[in-house]
């Protein structure tokens, strides 16, 4: 509008019509939420995903404070309680509701089967209690102490609420402890695909020409050899005599061989397609070394994707090393994963006569369905702008 | 600014000199070469201090790589040719070949505004980092005195300062550009290359921005080089105007002139086909037969003999070369003297 | 088309150097020289006819020459079909492969079409029907499948008819088949054993099929070209089957040259845990006996069936889409 | 009036978003004559194309169709309202594949890639005539040919990768045409070419308007694309139509503030001067933040000018304002019961800052 029009309008409205030219932004919240308060916005809205991260923060903490939940020592055999079946735990005793406890065992050799029949002692009343007094040990290794989160009150008499293996082993403790390494299995081989993923996948989707071909060559290649039996045969090849750390450390290189390619293909893909972006060619052009357009404009335009496809990769390694380990070929005792306790549950029999001996199996379905729906819902916050 | 000044070749700002600008066609397992589409297939314009100068065309005709190509935006060089810049000390220098380094002291005073103002700007930074990067990656502000610089830009763009801290998605398409706008201004360039900066907007939108821009070039006497598809936008901003067709300049004169009276049968296509916002207009368009042509597989001679209805033998086995036929005014058309071509006339008058 | 086709095909050949290079490392992983141990045995049983064999494939196989040498005879013998010789099952390594690859690969082909049957209708089903109870029910059991582990799947299918049904599921032939001839009923057995193996393989590849096809038709589901199919007045089942579905399932075929290396995955371990006669357990023993030429060879052969798998695949995306066929 | 072909009542299409609802269609009512061609331009973001796929019932979830009439007359005294049918019935497929025919701004998106345009334009043809696939075929090609496709007996089996853009648009155009509709939606189908092309397909589209005598729809946001073709005009602003009338009227004596501002901005080719443009000043709102009363207030120069209080808390219905003409602002419409305000002065006050 030409200002020899309004040169005749009163003030107010001139005023006005100057205010109107001023461009509102809009004034939500949204307008100063950087990337990750977006993620964190979108990722709340998926139920799954938000009961998910619960589930796996506590299996976390589990596996943190392994010692402190567990109720005994997982090495601890005891020769009167091979195969003894879970024992429930009783809230209500002649209607009323009551501090939690249990009934003792009663156990008698079957002469035929050399097996050990349980029943329930009805006059031996067991009291359970938290913060209970048993075998010492060092919190986080360094506080020591004695002090479990849950146990029989006298200290003497045992509970065990997922029943015992074949050595009279607490399967519940033992869970605990495998929960610590077969979580940290799964991110520690995850961690070192992420560097080898990251590197490759770098290298290829920012240099592109011949090394970008052969590094996709190798990934087409590496994905269509079955892992499987590339794992058992690279596992068998782990030294029998090498200490329990080793095997540990040799284990998660032999799974993270194989799995950095799916991180490589999405490295790759975001810098191909950032590459093109108007706004890193205007990096470019505002004078911008190639390392700040790398670091400060690629980078954090992929973060979210690359801890998507992490979290999805996760349960892959924390299969792989059960299978391994259930084969007889991954983790061996004296370490304990969940894998080497499936190895209990080899043959039908043992599953007929002391079924809980699977349930192993079924915390790590839960973790790996947790970490599925975690990455899942992070995938879909990843990109907050889309 | 005085648009008729005396044009000496010495005074220009930028003088781009048989530019070209091939990008390979890579097939099968081992990447191997199998052509080339010639984007930017030998051009040459003068760039003078203070003036607009468009790069029409339609798609395909190489104004956006050239643009890109002159504020070295791609990561390779030019294929061949000169870009020459008048640095701040009056120092001619071929910027085409220059390495990262060498390039830097010369970006400050070119810069660029893109067309999408949604891709252009990083979403993941605030308007602050945005318009602060330039100023920051070459050393001219930073800390307390880099948002004092950001303010003040923000206010040239009209925009509030109080947004600096915000992130691009809060903001209208109008007002990204406005951002992107200034960006390209931190540094203080002399040259703006403006690729399609007001294509993506809406028409409301457009004018602001043609008017913001407007006014800019005349407060801090930018010298803008607008590479467009809307003729009538190029019309309203431009002082010259060249016309690009698969790679290479037809023609190139002072904006009047090329639209009164073209002396390029492509660029006369090109008036005749605009969409004009007067139902008067109706029926007046020449209709081009054909399309654009592949720029991997352009036609042999002039590129525009198959659709051109002047066409003669000469024109399919003969490139006629970009010639002066009038002082200021350039085309390449063998026939450009002897043909009558009709210009954007005006509408009648309304009753 | 046909030049696709051979570029993929030739492109075949750098991957099996490469298969039988990995291979190779792998026989040579354990420590030691496995022939001196096999020596050691053999001079302590006093077996003459081991000692003999041992100095006969020391000979073979150069295990004084470089590696290279070593394993360029061992590549030239494989190609040949020489697969080396097996130290516990003291017989060529050929002679024990045969009917187990071929029932491998039976198996895998079965869980193949299994895995299609099941997860183009389900996963077509879950995009068109997205976020009612049937998607989500799809969902879950896509989402329990992909999460349970093979082997768990099969002891508890073992279990259940073990413990209800009282029979035995392990193997792939009733006991009187076991070693017959092959025959009609002895087919018609092996389908009654078949299912159970091709179900477990197969849940954890459908579920992630499953998957992938209800991805990609949400993606497709939303595109102009639905949208303009939709105006021309196409109902929402033929339209949907004829559009999306069609593009969908190029990624899709993709996919299955994915799963193919889970599903040999999976049936390896499945075998161990059901005894099937297929390459599964035979690897199991001749890893843990360190049995090398055994299991390198069945390692090489699995990754090579895979390869293949991923070959007709990509052959099959290449005739379904028109893009990639004429890149 | 026995030429209608199309009668909008008070149509609302709404999408129901996570965050709220987005009122893309609020109450659009519109008349399209037979045989005749009605532009439809507008803002991005300003219901357009929604309006145009509500016609045809192809606004998917979340969008819905929640109120209003679409009239549709087969012939004179034999009127349907489209919205009785149901989204999927046989009825509204039919509508959509014989009577009516739609084509897209992207030609590329809209065909399938991994089908020949011959199989997308056959299918039509077999789904809605009952022609054999012989016949079919044999119609296709000389629709094809019809489109100005060179070739058309090779090109018919040609996948859309391997056309070029404006033969894509031809290819798109074949395919709606082959039903001969006797109403054609044509959405942006022009943005996405080139000028040379964009003439091309806008005279292929008169041509065949002329040959078939069918009715035309366009949305376009592009004001010179209307003036080439349409005979009416509708504008819309954030869902409504607020201003409607022959081409002519709108062109050369806008009403409503919005189309004077729209026309007022766009440079022109034959402007000597390079005066300022004359901006319509902010944005178009947020869909969320829609604002009260005329939802053109916001940024309406003559709003402020003439004080119009009225304008900020109630909308102003569609007025007649000349002819064939209506325009839906208050300078138009005096508000009654002495409300006046200064703006009752429309004519004048308008002719300060009306005119280009």
């Amino acid at each position: 509008m030409s200002a020899s029009h309004l040169g005749t309008l009163p003030k107010h409205i001139q005023d006005e019509l100057a205010a109107l030219e001023r461009e509102e932004a809009s004034e939500r919240a949204v307008a100063t939420a950087s990337q990750w308060r977006l993620m964190w916005w979108r990722f709340r809205k998926h139920s799954l995903a938000m009961v998910s991260l619960g589930v796996l923060a506590t299996l976390f903490l589990v596996a943190i404070f392994a010692e402190f939940v567990a109720p005994y020592n997982p090495m601890a055999v005891h020769a009167t309680r091979t195969y003894a079946p879970p024992q429930v735990i009783y809230l209500i005793e002649h209607g009323r509701l009551t501090w939690p406890f249990t009934y003792g065992l009663k156990s008698t050799v079957e002469v035929e089967t050399m097996r050990r029949v349980y029943t329930l002692d009805y006059s031996q009343r067991i009291e359970l209690g938290l913060f209970v007094r048993g075998e010492p040990y060092r919190l986080l290794g360094v506080i020591p102490t004695d002090l479990r989160l849950f146990g029989t009150r006298d200290g003497t008499q045992l509970i065990s609420v997922l029943g015992s293996d074949r050595l009279g082993r607490d399967l519940f403790s033992r869970m605990v402890h495998a929960t610590r390494i077969s979580l940290s299995i799964g991110l520690a081989a995850v961690a070192l695909s992420l560097v080898l993923g990251v590197t490759l996948g770098g290298i290829s989707g920012y240099f592109g020409g011949r090394v970008d071909m052969l590094i996709q060559r190798l990934i087409e290649f590496i994905d269509a050899i079955p892992s499987l039996p590339l794992w058992m045969g690279l596992s068998a090849a782990i030294p029998l005599t090498w200490p329990p750390l080793w095997v540990y450390f040799a284990i998660t290189l032999v799974l993270s061989l194989l799995g950095w390619t799916g991180m490589a293909r999405v490295v790759r893909g975001r810098f191909l397609a950032l590459r093109e972006e108007d706004f890193v060619m205007a990096a470019r052009v505002s004078g911008s070394s190639e390392r700040r357009i790398i670091f400060r404009h690629m980078l954090p335009s992929f973060v979210s994707h690359i801890i998507a496809s992490l979290t999805l990769t996760i349960p892959g390694r924390i299969l792989g090393e059960t299978s391994l380990s259930f084969l007889g070929l991954g983790l061996k005792e004296p370490i304990i994963s969940y894998g080497v306790l499936l190895q209990d549950a080899q043959n039908v029999r043992t599953v007929a006569t002391a079924p809980w001996l699977i349930t192993p199996a079924l915390v790590v379905m839960l973790i790996v369905i947790a970490y599925n729906f975690l990455g899942d819902g992070l995938r879909d916050a990843a990109d907050p702008y889309a | 600014m005085d648009r008729t000044a005396p044009r000496d070749a010495h005074a220009a700002l930028l003088e781009v000199q048989d530019l070209k600008v091939y990008f390979p066609i890579r097939r099968g397992l081992l990447q191997r070469k199998v052509g080339e589409v010639k984007a930017v297939d030998g051009v040459s314009f003068r760039l003078w201090p203070g003036e607009t100068l468009s790069l029409v065309g339609e798609s395909g005709c190489g104004k956006t790589t050239t643009g890109r190509s002159i504020v070295r935006a791609y990561k390779t060089p030019p294929t061949a040719g000169r870009i020459c810049f008048r640095g701040d000390d009056g120092q001619v220098v071929d910027l085409a070949q220059l390495g990262d380094a060498e390039l830097k002291p010369y970006r400050r005073a070119m810069q660029m505004v893109f067309q999408d103002p949604f891709a252009s700007l990083n979403p993941r930074m605030t308007v602050l980092d945005i318009i602060g990067e330039p100023l920051l990656v070459n050393g001219i502000a930073s800390g307390k005195e880099l948002e004092a610089r950001v303010a003040e830009l923000l206010r040239r763009v009209k925009l509030p300062p109080e947004y600096m801290r915000r992130y691009p998605h809060a903001f209208s398409g109008g007002q990204r550009q406005r951002i992107g706008i200034a960006r390209a201004l931190a540094t203080g360039p002399r040259l703006v290359v403006a690729d399609e900066a007001v294509s993506a907007l809406d028409v409301s939108v457009q004018a602001q921005i043609l008017n913001l821009m407007q006014d800019l070039q005349a407060e801090l006497s930018l010298t803008y080089l607008f590479v467009a598809h809307n003729l009538s936008v190029v019309r309203y901003i431009s002082d010259r105007v060249a016309v690009m067709y698969v790679g290479r300049v037809v023609e190139l004169a002072e904006t009047s002139k090329l639209f009164a009276q073209p002396r390029h049968p492509y660029t006369e296509a090109l008036l005749a086909n605009v969409p004009r916002p007067d139902p008067r207009l109706r029926g007046m368009r020449i209709v081009l037969q054909g399309e654009v042509p592949d720029p991997a597989n352009p036609p042999s001679g002039c590129h525009f003999h198959p659709r051109c209805r002047y066409a003669q033998a000469r024109c399919a086995s003969e490139a006629p070369p970009l010639r002066e036929i009038a002082p200021g005014q350039h085309v390449a058309c063998h026939f450009a003297e002897t043909l009558t071509l009709r210009g954007a006339a005006a509408p009648p008058a309304v009753a | 088309m046909t030049s696709y086709i051979i570029r993929r095909v030739l492109y075949f050949i750098p991957t099996l150097l490469a298969i039988s290079l990995v291979t190779f490392f792998i026989i040579q992983l354990p420590p030691g020289d496995f022939i001196t141990s096999f020596e050691a045995r053999a001079l302590a049983n006093g077996d003459q006819a081991d000692l003999e064999r041992a100095a006969q494939l020391r000979e073979r196989y150069g295990l004084d020459q470089p590696w290279y040498v070593q394993y360029w005879r061992w590549f030239t013998g494989v190609l040949t079909g020489d697969f080396g010789y097996s130290f516990q099952w003291k017989q060529p390594v050929s002679a024990l492969l045969g009917q187990r690859m071929l029932l491998t690969f039976l198996l895998a082909l079965a869980t193949t079409v299994f895995v299609w049957a099941v997860a183009i209708p389900m996963g077509i089903f879950a995009a068109m029907r997205k976020n009612t109870l049937g998607d989500y029910a799809v969902s879950f059991v896509g989402f329990v499948g992909l999460a349970t582990p093979d082997f768990l799947l099969a002891l508890v299918l073992m279990w259940i008819s073990f413990f209800y049904f009282d029979m035995s599921v392990g193997g792939l032939f009733s006991p009187e088949f076991e070693n017959a001839p092959w025959s009609l009923a002895r087919v018609w057995d092996l389908l009654g054993h078949l299912w159970i193996p091709v179900v477990v393989i197969g849940t954890n590849g459908t579920a992630g099929l499953i998957r992938i096809l209800r991805a990609n038709l949400l993606d497709e589901l939303h595109k102009p070209y639905v949208e303009a199919a939709r105006s021309r007045g196409l109902t929402e089942w033929r339209l949907t089957a004829k559009y999306p579905v069609r593009v969908a399932l190029n990624p899709f075929v993709s996919g299955i040259g994915d799963t193919l290396p889970g599903l040999i995955s999976g049936a390896t371990i499945t075998s161990i845990v059901l005894s099937l006669p297929t390459a599964g357990p035979l690897l199991l023993q001749a890893l843990l006996s360190q049995d090398m030429y055994l299991a390198g060879s069945y390692i090489f052969l699995l990754s090579i069936l895979s390869v293949l798998g991923v070959l007709i695949s990509d052959i099959l995306l290449a005739w379904l889409d028109p893009r990639i066929r004429y890149q | 009036m026995n030429d209608l072909l199309l009668e909008i009542e008070d149509l609302k299409t709404h999408f129901f978003l996570d965050d709220g609802v987005v009122k893309a269609v609020d109450g659009v009512s519109l008349q399209v004559r037979r045989g005749r061609t009605l532009a439809i331009v507008g803002e991005s973001g300003c219901g357009k194309s929604i309006m145009a796929r509500s016609i045809l019932q192809i606004v998917t979830p979340p969008g819905k169709i929640v109120g209003g009439r679409i009239c549709y007359h087969r012939a004179p005294g034999d009127v349907v309202n489209l919205l009785d049918y149901q989204r999927k019935s046989r009825e509204m497929r039919a509508f959509r594949g014989r009577e009516a025919a739609m084509i897209f701004q992207e030609p590329m998106a809209a065909l399938s890639p991994v089908h020949t345009i011959g199989s997308q334009i056959v299918e039509r043809l077999r789904l809605h005539s009952g022609a054999s696939r012989r016949e079919a075929r044999a119609l296709a090609v000389e629709m094809l040919h019809r489109v100005g496709i060179p070739h058309p007996a090779q090109r018919v089996d040609a996948y859309p990768h391997q056309l070029s853009g404006g033969m894509r648009q031809r290819a798109m155009i074949a395919m709606a045409l082959i039903c001969r509709p006797a109403l054609l939606i044509a959405d942006e189908p022009t943005t996405a070419l080139d000028v040379t092309t964009q003439a091309q397909i806008l005279e292929l589209i008169r041509q065949l308007q002329a040959e078939l005598g069918m009715t035309v729809v366009i949305i376009t946001h592009d004001l010179g694309v209307v003036a080439e073709i349409a005979d009416e005009v509708a504008v819309m602003y954030l869902g409504q139509i607020v201003e409607h009338g022959p081409v002519d009227a709108i062109f050369h004596h806008p009403q409503h503030p919005y189309t004077r501002g729209l026309l007022r901005s766009i440079p022109r080719i034959e402007d000597v001067t390079r005066a300022r443009l004359d901006a319509i000043p902010g944005a178009v709102p947020h869909p969320y933040a829609r604002p009260g009363g005329c939802p053109f207030h916001t940024r309406c120069r003559e709003r402020i000018i003439h004080q119009l209080e009225l304008c900020t808390h109630t909308a102003p219905p569609l007025t007649r304002v000349g002819p064939l003409q209506q325009a839906r602002c208050w300078l138009h419409e005096p508000p009654g019961d002495g409300q006046r305000g200064a703006g009752h002065a429309a004519e004048p006050a308008l002719a300060i800052i009306g005119g280009q």
